[in-house]
């Protein structure tokens, strides 16, 4: 039956999860100012994932099914202002939890699982003019001999400066639209390949973001994930829809990043507030409330309502259910409140939530990202338009 | 755990509940709302599902189900999306029959829930709402003051659900001595009760609201029922949110097919983005405030301490999305959502008024 | 130089207009109950405008310009929860005060001015399959010796009812597309003129809205308003564009209404719970105030800028400059406040304010309307969009 | 009357002004963001302008002009529409002079006004902002005590503009007899003043911002100025809230020409409504704040009874808008206005930094 409540060992996780998250919040500030440099594999005071693995031993068959529990980790990680390590997109945490090793998973052949499985991957799939409109990819790899020879710019490839390789995804046939679009694993010390630069953002810094030049790069033929070298002619393409198929995993892992940014900041309010005298009290109406107390309550039904869309996206992939329409649902949301709440939460403080003395404001340059990667909040609505229109990508542009 | 899985009895419920709403409620609910009246046979088909006699513990002669608010959501989100107002006053008298059950003493419970128990409907109602601009539950102006092992009850309810026809009313009144609130049970005949009409309300029209006006009615001990004010309010709260959010998803589904009609400018509105992101967007809420109105109903049947505060969200988080939804919707339909002739315009008086109100019923 | 200050005088009509339009406040809910009653000419207790003229002549060439003073007493005058007459499209209020009329004054003839001018004339544009698309009109209109026969289907006439006639837009010429629009008049003795029903409507119940059904009715030759007979081939039409330019005058005009519903709530919001206690202290930060406080002055923030840009829209024609991005403008400001603060209001006020013992449900259902007819807020930005963007109407849709 | 135009005096200086920052400001705007120093030369062209001396009496060596908020508003939105930073630098002495011509006394204007009559940039500041959250300047923590003739000034103050810098500072701090809000004179000498750095600020990055520590600092009474501290504070709001519009007209401006080159699906993005509809929604809101900030200003100039009013819906209405606008437009730009390259995210932060401060700018 329905329920909310998460069992004393998963509430006993997630309670960690925000323990050792915090255990390095005294570091964030230089690693934010010193945004290129890579902290080092343990940092003074820093606590690690291992406080919290070894309490899933404990959890029964009645607990809380398994990505459900991950999504509401996710957004307990990721509201903590320690130095976040990567993204959170993947948990646990290790090397090989790279956008691309989700890829991988989901596409790779048995053998290629096995290959790559331990190597840090990112996933290479914006152009500088093509952002969401994956079909119009321009890079191009052709096979040459056993080899492709891959061509093409590649930008805002997340983690690819620290990634050992990336899932590039290029295309064989640019007469054929999508169904000609391929993925290829492509390792740095390929021949043509180059890293062009290492942007700077507005926020996520610990988490690197690449620009990738291809210049005949070679690779070998049993690069192309899933191995199927074939162009469907009807349009849509196996290959295409295998590649597809992570963004329905990944897109609530995304939206719960942008949820934990709004929590986060939420948390931080709250608790700011509450030191100024100012708490919420669930026993008032709207009538006898303080201005700050009702916006901490629409900022708190906002995150919770977003952060529900996201475990309902989740718990339907632990069911096994189809969840494409609500993983759009919970990704226009995880965007919405990243960037929402986080303003709120600097209304709220006042002024001295711009200084760098405080982390709130980190929140905000953060969670920003989480509204665009994995499709733009546009993107969500097009895609949850189209579904429930029952429209086609081409009737409904 | 965390679970959105409903079992086979509240899926049995929904779906039979959903059929209702569309075979019955539905098709009528446009000309009830212009009549401003809820027949009694559209009242008496809906207690013929028994839903509020399911709940009431089998020594009263009731079903002996757990009460469960999560299925009570899952009912009115139901019934909402067949007519918001026929559906109310189909499940106005379970907010009589649950404060009872929940927190009735053996003596309150064996005297009044065996009259609910039966198939023929019969009327109750909680008394809340007063005439006071910027209505707080936690600080009415109705008054209790002790007398000997009684109460005198004084002040004026309004906008009582059933009102005109409830046998017995839970009157919620500040206790003059301790400044908390506390709820009485006071029958239709009780000395200075009086009912007249309302004026009129703008959402909910055919439901039936009366003005109760208590002039120091005096009650005996019994009548004290020991209510968590702040969770019976709480279930009220729930209550209208799940009917608003049965509103607002038939809003959308009412929406989608006439954005896919209406041509303008050489093509069907719903291919515009600006209409098209309007319909996803009332989808996407319509999701979220489900699991908010979920969510706050199963940790008020958990008596679980996150439960005040996930009322409360889910009130304030329906609040803002249901009226926008409504509007939205009326908004794509243009001027023929401005008419009569079509529900749009009863959608947004629907969902306008129970946002603004404590509840008509509950979960 | 920039002021924002009504002179003395100016100030006197604005107060006047409220107290003579609060004078009929007790006989509102009775003609919202009896819709299709209409109110004798007088109402008990009932002060009219001729209150309010003679002030007119104290003003002064540095008072306030015309257009823009016009704005402002729409919208104090619709603000009043009085029987408003009409509704409240053109000021003084007279018999010739329709839509139809600003057409004829705006696209007419001197002859035609002269002849029909004294005359209650409705606008007639809408068609049962067609809203804002205005070139896709299917009633037609053909010369049959000295005589136009019309035929068609017309709906949402406003004041169709009690109007003389109206002036109704058909195409002589299909196949130019909106250069064969032409504007009749049509007067309501015209043989082949039904009037077909009287609709019943959410809010506005004091303006009649009809539907109109023209078979082979007739009209005289001199009816064409403007009397240009010829389509014009490329495409824009003269006396279209003649037409259009109605809307120019009347954007501000409707929006001026939705202003005032919002106004309308949001003063009777603030009235009742200063009774409750509760009024905005302008001294006190966003943290020291409550959350009736902070939500009164949000409300009247965005009514505040919604009144501001009609001004500037109306300002605009009184220094003779163009205004068309301007009514737009300000036609969406009026068509969001219309929506938004009435449900704000109601939000502050609670359960009792859905009552019929208090007029502010009112505001909300007479207000909605306010983003529908002359244009949703989605046609005004599409116009916006289109002149912000440059892009013609073909490219952008 | 009611008027919209401008005189000729301030359509010239917001000519000049909007040139000065599309020529100068803009171009380098981005590195003087990443530098976080706005280059003296920068501050020295700025002035060149005599936005600050125009208004100092004659007597005082000023250019005589009559205060005007409402010019000042229109400069600082043309200053904003280049870089909001280096604006800021350069007008926030404006602060303290502006009171001082409004508030202070002959000897305190005959004292300082005529360092700021020349050429040559002088800088002061208001310190006004406190480390406390939720601060509000009407119940500040900074205490004023009367001694003698004198007065002794205790607290912190936060994030004050030109700190760094600043010859003297205008002080406010509660008189703790009265409670109401006063303000001070404080030479930066003053025994127990020390600036000390701030750690950083997500906006306005290159604005020099300090951190200064009143440790029982002793002032003669004739520090005390005898300012209106609401008014005083509504000039700073309105002053944060025109630079604010000129960000956000800045930031739109310079989406809309984008949007037309970006091609996605197969056309530019400016041809899909929902980026459409959010440019106009942009355009509109543009034209909206600065009728409300004009108001304001105007109101405030006019020392009319409704100007507390206008000033705090003027800041309510900027702080919702203009955040909103910069976070629209970075959205527009994708991933791109993610990336420091391009000055969407800049904006984004100072759009969000002027909303939530008291303004380091007056009107």
């Amino acid at each position: 039956m329905a329920d909310f409540r998460f069992s004393a060992i998963d509430q006993q996780i997630l309670d960690k999860v925000v323990e050792v998250g915090e255990s390095t919040t005294r570091h964030t500030r230089y690693y934010e100012d010193h945004e290129h440099e890579t902290p080092p594999d343990r940092l003074e005071g820093e606590r690690g994932f291992e406080e919290v693995f070894p309490l899933f031993g404990q959890r029964e068959p009645g607990d809380t099914p398994m990505m459900t529990l991950m999504m509401a980790v996710s957004i307990a990680r990721g509201s903590t202002s320690g130095v976040v390590r990567g993204l959170g997109l993947a948990m646990p945490q290790g090397r090989a939890s790279g956008l691309g090793n989700a890829a991988l998973q989901s596409a790779g052949t048995p053998e290629q699982k096995a290959k790559w499985g331990n190597l840090f991957l990112a996933m290479s799939i914006t152009e500088p003019g093509v952002g969401s409109d994956t079909k119009a990819i321009q890079t191009t790899a052709r096979l040459d001999g056993d080899e492709w020879v891959i061509n093409g710019d590649k930008i805002f490839v997340t983690d690819g400066v620290k990634a050992d390789g990336a899932i590039v995804w290029a295309t064989i046939d640019k007469s054929a639209g999508r169904a000609g679009i391929k993925s290829f694993l492509v390792l740095k010390d390929a021949p043509g390949f180059k890293l062009v630069r290492q942007e700077k953002k507005l926020g996520i810094r610990a988490s690197d973001t690449a620009a990738y030049a291809f210049v005949d790069c070679r690779v070998p033929r049993d690069a192309l994930l899933g191995g199927d070298e074939t162009v469907p002619k009807d349009g849509g393409s196996a290959g295409y829809k295998g590649v597809m198929k992570t963004f329905n995993m990944t897109r609530p892992a995304v939206a719960s990043g942008g949820v934990a940014k709004a929590k986060g900041a939420l948390e931080f309010a709250k608790a700011e507030m509450a030191k100024e005298g100012v708490e919420v009290d669930w026993g008032k109406s709207f009538r006898n409330r303080s201005a700050v107390e009702q916006k901490l309550i629409e900022m708190e039904a906002d995150t919770e309502a977003a952060a529900l869309t996201v475990l309902h996206a989740a718990w339907l992939s632990d069911v096994k259910q189809p969840n494409n329409l609500e993983s759009s649902v919970c990704k226009a949301k995880g965007g919405e409140v990243c960037r929402t709440i986080p303003q709120a939460a600097m209304d709220v403080l006042g002024g001295m939530s711009v200084s760098h003395d405080h982390l709130v404001e980190k929140f905000l340059r953060d969670g920003r990202i989480s509204d665009i990667y994995e499709g733009t909040g546009q993107i969500q609505r097009l895609i949850i338009a189209r579904e429930i229109l029952g429209y086609s990508s081409e009737e409904l542009t | 755990m965390i679970s959105f899985a409903l079992d086979e009895e509240q899926t049995m419920i929904r779906d039979s509940l959903q059929g209702f709403a569309r075979d019955v409620l539905a098709p009528g609910a446009r000309a009830i709302d212009e009549a401003g009246v809820v027949p009694d046979d559209i009242i008496r088909q809906g207690w013929d599902f028994g839903l509020i006699a399911a709940a009431i513990p089998e020594a009263y002669g009731g079903g002996g189900m757990a009460r469960s608010s999560i299925t009570n959501a899952v009912a009115l989100e139901a019934l909402g999306g067949g007519c918001a107002s026929q559906g109310a006053a189909i499940m106005a008298p379970g907010q009589f029959v649950g404060a009872l059950i929940d927190f009735g003493s053996e003596e309150q419970k064996a005297e009044y829930l065996p009259r609910f128990a039966g198939s023929v409907p019969v009327a109750a109602s909680l008394a809340l709402q007063e005439s006071q601009f910027g209505f707080a539950a936690e600080s009415e102006r109705t008054t209790a003051l002790r007398s000997g092992n009684g109460w005198v009850v004084s002040g004026e309810k309004r906008l009582v659900p059933l009102g005109d026809r409830a046998e017995v009313f839970l009157v919620m009144a500040r206790d003059v001595d301790t400044g908390e609130t506390a709820a009485f049970i006071v029958p239709r005949e009780a000395a200075g009760l009086t009912v007249s009409a309302e004026s009129g309300s703008m959402g909910l029209k055919p439901l039936p609201q009366a003005r109760v006006t208590l002039a120091d009615v005096e009650l005996p001990g019994s009548a004290k029922v020991a209510v968590d004010a702040q969770k019976l309010v709480n279930q009220a709260r729930v209550g209208a949110a799940a009917l608003a959010v049965g509103v607002s998803r038939q809003a959308t589904d009412f929406a989608i097919p006439y954005a896919k009609e209406r041509v303008a400018f050489g093509e069907p509105i719903g291919k515009k983005q600006s209409i098209a992101f309007m319909l996803a967007d009332m989808h996407i809420e319509c999701e979220a405030m489900r699991w908010m109105v979920w969510k706050a109903a199963s940790l008020l049947e958990h008596d679980d301490p996150g439960a005040a505060k996930a009322s409360v969200l889910a009130q304030d988080y329906v609040r803002r999305k249901a009226v926008k939804i409504a509007d939205d919707a009326l908004q794509i339909f243009g001027g023929h959502g401005f008419i009569r002739e079509l529900p749009l315009e009863m959608w947004l008086r629907n969902a306008r008024t129970l946002t603004v109100l404590d509840g008509p019923v509950s979960v």
